[in-house]
């Protein structure tokens, strides 16, 4: 006969160290085996998607600073690329190598905080994020220069970039990408090979491929399951197709591929970034466009790679100064509907490491 | 005045009615064991008074014994124990008033 | 001066071991029990430094207050839908008799009894000694008992072992 | 006496120099003291006390300087690894801030919940003191620098820390929280399975001195000019590991794990309450460090440099070195999980302790029959003893699996392939051993 034990339900969150924001799980426990996981999200919700139809379609562009708080400028992309498909402008040249630079910039320090904290989940009390950290300073130092902020950065516009990166930036940045291939050799020394995170995390929270797909997740857990799938490549936007860069996957679905996979896609970064420095044309940086746009009626859906998976905007314009409809198909969201999968039959150590290892945005799942 | 043997009994006396109390008396399974425990270490105190002022031609003899005793007394605990726990998954209680049945 | 030191430590660890000890009958919390049980051996270990046993002394600490006051909690937290009162029987008030009356024999006999003491004062150090009398003289009984506990660890291990976790392991 | 360099042996029958003013013992000048005070004609106990109190008052004294010396020096390393700068406002170089922490803390307000049970609530922390404070009572600081050399002392150790299970458990018990009950079981669990670990490791230790007095450890390993870390590797890491888990350090840090259950048993705790705790953390990681310094680092003595310098200084510097490890494994590892951390216990080490016991009695059993001289044995066990170590490591991570490559870290697939599929199951290695614990 089974033991008959109380269940033992555990409420982790809101107020929770590795909860990462304002998540809230109950987890229904068997001593430290999960048996049962409810999700509750919402702690966040600002109602964005309903503002944003107030409001004109430029002004909702830092709206999308504001989902995806560790990655404002590859959510800028996503929406200025859907506002530039509802009205068929073509930004120049420059100012979608620009959009690859900053993206590829964005994807590094967003990844940088997503291993950091999956180490710090860990259990490394703060050692790797605080290096991590240092790297993203420096890459947030490289925003400031170009559009006066480090963390909203409100960079894109409807037509190309606000402005043109000033003429100390390049120096800047070929110093920075010239440093951080050596950095992150050492990441790669001290946590890839780690002894403790190897046991950790193999074998843990393994979302096997079919699932993810299934599950319709995507970026790097997608990725991470053995599927190679990626927006960049998939149906490339900016300069995509003009850069070389391979898709990084890792084989077995677990919390060590994601983080793989993760490491893995800052070394691309560094090289599609070496790779538009270089290539990156002189010429104007965005197309003349009135203050409040008034795209024709219809509807449009852009998706891009961020550093969390397929972020994607539907806009429905009605003629009119702002979008008739706004949703933001954001990736952490569904990205944690996988969650429950991968975390029935773990332990609770376990679910703060997948949890960590999904990446979740809390600006983001609640918008 | 000084400390002697009979307060070192007198201290194993009462320690022992203690335990005895406790054993017969308490409901809860590991109530009764707790008094078991004491009961052993009543006598333990007295093997080690004697052992201290008796008459003897090995005195640590008596040192010996407790040791043997707390070998014993932990061999006890971990089975009464791991009683305690089956019992609980067969009844769902481990209340000795409600341990009434020979067989279940 | 070692003598008062003895003495006053004596009466103060008599009134703690046994204090505790009927707290340990009184108390309504199991929880808070095996605390005040725990303090209980602690005072016991200290009596036996006062009888210059320090060898039992530290086993007494090591193997009552570290180890089978564990095994108790851990009892406790695994019977989880049992009450964690520590209630009387119908019991109590024989066994309160039965109890007091053995107590009083005992220290009743102890009292009157013309024990043969000697004056030998304390020992100097126990532990070689009864390494060596383990090993020596009651090696067969130290024999016993190892078996003795390996048949315990084993037996628990069986009993609590949950059912159907046998062959296919 | 004067030091004799031939038999080595002035360390032992007495101070080098007996004035008050040799500051290579301070228990001369206590010593000085307490005949001042016979001459004075006071009482008998009147200098047994005097000294008792003496020896205790210093070691509170210096156990709380220390504590506030080991918060500063654990936060600035910890800074400096992790490329920041640490508390630096308070202070020169932030030397106030673990004072400015303290009176933070007292000012705080200790916030007690409904809930809980009172009175253990309040038991917890002050019984989480005393094994940490015990323990100091055998440690000889310096020579003839200790409160009670008792001939148990190492039992007294470890019978002691186990003292601390229980506190934890209380702790968490009475707070009536749900992470504070998860981490004080787990505390519980793990403690009693490596308070194993930590007598086996001594066990070699007492074996090879043939003592279980502190002191008499010490002088065994300046007798022979042998550190037992060098006789004894294997149960030196162990120790190790084992006092990492017992103090609570990272990478065995579960008990408090931080990203898991917030702050495990003493989540509930606040103010001075926690203050205990936290201080209580310290003084054990500076009990523990003094005992592997006694044990395996040859305590106050350095191969007769003790003659010169105050052997209390070398003790200390020792100690510091060795907590320096314990943070610099904290600011390096993650956190293994409880049942990884199990299994580590008693697959692992646990094994690997036992064989240790088993040779080291052996080799004293060859020491004593064969009548070597200790000047060709020592080194001879120490090479052998330290080839075992690895060798058994080694071997025995490669029977439990450890070493084989599916084991081993591996690297991103990079593909060009668009929607290529390359999952392959886990091969559930590490799956065996989850699901063998459950």
């Amino acid at each position: 006969m089974a033991m008959k034990t109380e269940p033992f339900v555990v409420n982790v969150g809101p107020q929770h160290p590795s909860t990462h924001g304002v998540f809230r799980m109950r987890l229904t426990l068997d001593g430290e085996r999960i048996t049962d996981v409810d999700m509750v999200v919402g702690y966040l919700h600002r109602s964005m998607e309903k503002l944003a139809e107030e409001r004109t379609f430029t002004q909702n562009i830092p709206f999308t600073d504001r989902t995806d708080y560790v990655a404002a400028m590859t959510g800028n992309l996503a929406y200025v690329l859907a506002v530039e498909k509802l009205c068929g402008i073509e930004p120049p040249e420059r100012a979608q190598w620009l959009r690859v630079i900053m993206s590829e910039l964005q994807r590094f320090a967003s990844h940088t905080i997503a291993v950091g904290i999956f180490a710090n989940d860990c259990g490394a009390w703060h050692t790797p994020m605080m290096h991590m950290l240092r790297e993203r300073e420096k890459i947030l130092d490289l925003f400031e220069m170009a559009c006066g902020a480090r963390l909203t950065t409100n960079y894109m516009r409807i037509g190309g970039v606000s402005r043109d990166i000033p003429p100390e930036f390049m120096p800047a940045a070929h110093a920075l990408i010239a440093e951080l291939p050596k950095r992150m050799g050492e990441y790669e020394g001290l946590l890839l090979e780690n002894e403790i995170i190897l046991t950790r995390s193999r074998g843990v929270g393994v979302l096997p491929a079919d699932l993810a797909i299934a599950s319709s997740v995507s970026g790097p857990i997608l990725r991470g399951s053995g599927v190679a799938w990626d927006i960049r490549k998939a149906d490339p936007y900016a300069a995509y197709d003009k850069v070389e860069f391979d898709i990084c996957v890792g084989t077995n679905g677990d919390v060590y591929d994601r983080f793989l996979v993760r490491v893995a896609e800052m070394r691309q970064s560094i090289h599609i970034l070496e790779q538009a420095l270089d290539m990156i044309p002189a010429g104007p940086v965005a197309v003349q466009m009135p203050l409040a746009p008034r795209p024709p009626a219809g509807e449009a859906y852009s998706r891009i790679e961020s550093p969390r998976g397929e972020l994607g905007f539907y806009v429905v314009s009605d003629g009119g100064p702002a979008p008739y409809r706004f949703h933001i198909r954001s990736p952490s969201y569904i990205n944690l509907t996988a969650f429950s999968d991968m975390v029935v039959g773990m332990t609770v150590a376990d679910a703060v490491v997948i949890l960590g290892s999904v990446d979740i945005v809390l600006g983001e799942v609640d918008r | 005045m000084s400390v002697d043997l009979e307060h070192y009994l007198i201290v194993g006396a009462l320690l022992f009615g203690i335990g005895l109390y406790l054993a017969l008396a308490k409901r809860n399974f590991v109530g009764v064991l707790m008094g078991i425990e004491l009961m052993f270490n009543a006598v333990n105190l007295t093997f080690i008074a004697f052992s201290r002022f008796g008459d003897a031609a090995e005195p640590l003899t008596g040192h010996v014994f407790v040791v043997f005793v707390i070998t014993v007394a932990a061999a006890e605990a971990a089975v009464a124990l791991g009683l305690a726990v089956l019992v609980y998954r067969n009844r769902e209680t481990i209340d000795v008033n409600r341990m009434n049945l020979l067989k279940w | 001066m070692e003598d008062t030191g003895t003495i006053v430590a004596f009466w103060l660890l008599a009134a703690l071991t046994v204090g505790s000890a009927l707290g340990v009958a009184a108390v309504r919390d199991l929880i808070r029990a095996v605390v005040l049980l725990i303090t209980s051996f602690l005072g016991v270990a200290g009596l036996y430094i006062t009888l210059s046993a320090d060898f039992v002394a530290v086993a007494q600490v090591l193997i009552y207050a570290g180890a089978i006051s564990v095994l108790i909690l851990f009892a406790i937290m695994l019977t989880p839908l049992a009450s964690r009162d520590n209630a009387e029987t119908f019991l109590q008030v024989p066994g309160l008799l039965l109890a007091g009356l053995v107590a009083f024999t005992m220290g009743f006999v102890s009292l009157k009894t013309d024990w043969s003491v000697v004056e030998r004062g304390g020992f100097e150090e126990t532990a070689a000694e009864i390494g060596e009398a383990l090993l020596s003289k009651y090696v067969l009984p130290f024999e016993l008992a190892s078996v003795l506990l390996l048949v315990a660890m084993l037996g628990s291990i069986l009993l609590v072992r949950p059912e159907g976790s046998s062959a296919e392991e | 006496m004067p030091f004799d360099p031939s038999t080595g042996s002035g360390l032992r029958t007495g101070p080098f120099l007996a004035e008050w003013y040799d500051l290579r013992d301070l228990g001369n000048a206590v010593g000085a003291f307490l005949d001042w005070i016979r001459d004075q004609g006071a009482p008998d106990w009147v200098p047994y006390v005097v000294s008792g109190l003496i020896g205790v008052v210093a070691i509170l004294l210096w156990v709380i300087l220390s504590q506030l010396a080991f918060i500063w020096i654990e936060r600035r390393v910890i800074g400096r690894m992790q490329a920041r700068i640490g508390p630096n406002r308070v202070g020169p170089q932030g030397l106030l801030q673990p004072i400015a922490d303290t009176i933070k803390l007292f000012l705080k307000e200790a916030i007690t919940s409904r809930k809980a049970d009172r009175a253990l609530f309040w038991v917890g922390p002050v019984l989480i003191f005393l094994p940490a404070l015990a323990v100091l009572a055998v440690i000889p600081f310096g020579r003839g620098m200790f409160l009670t050399d008792l001939n148990v002392g190492v039992l007294f150790v470890i019978a002691v820390a186990s003292v601390n299970t229980v506190a934890v458990f209380v702790a968490g018990w009475a707070s009536n929280n749900k992470f504070a009950l998860l981490g004080a079981m787990r505390t519980v669990a793990m403690l009693i399975s490596y308070e194993l670990i930590q007598v086996l490791a001594l066990l070699g230790v007492v074996v090879f001195a043939g003592s279980m007095r502190m002191g008499a450890v010490v002088d065994w390993q300046s007798d022979f000019n042998v550190w037992v870390l060098f006789l004894q590797p294997l149960a030196f890491i162990s120790f190790i590991i084992a006092s990492a888990v017992e103090i609570g350090r990272s990478p065995m840090d579960i008990s408090e794990a931080e990203s898991e259950i917030v702050a495990g048993y003493h989540t509930e705790y606040s103010g001075i309450k926690f203050g205990f705790f936290y201080a209580a953390e310290y003084i054990a990681a500076f009990a523990v460090c003094g005992i592997i310094v006694t044990l395996y680092l040859g305590g106050w003595t350095a191969w007769g440099l003790e003659q010169w310098v105050p052997g209390w200084l070398l003790f200390l510097g020792k100690l510091y070195l060795t907590f320096f490890l314990f943070i610099w494994t904290r600011g390096t590892l993650p956190r293994l999980r409880i049942d990884q951390l199990m299994a580590f216990a008693w697959k692992f080490l646990l094994p690997l302790a036992l064989l240790n016991v088993v040779v080291t009695g052996a080799e004293v059993l060859i020491w004593r029959e064969a009548d070597l001289s200790a000047g060709v044995a020592l080194p001879i066990f120490g090479v052998v003893n330290a080839g075992l170590a690895v060798a058994l490591i080694l071997g025995w991570a490669t029977f439990m699996g450890h070493l084989r490559p599916e084991r081993r870290a591996k690297r991103a697939v990079l593909t060009q392939e668009l929607g290529a599929i390359y999952y392959t199951p886990p091969t559930g290695t590490d799956e065996a051993v989850r699901t063998g614990e459950a």
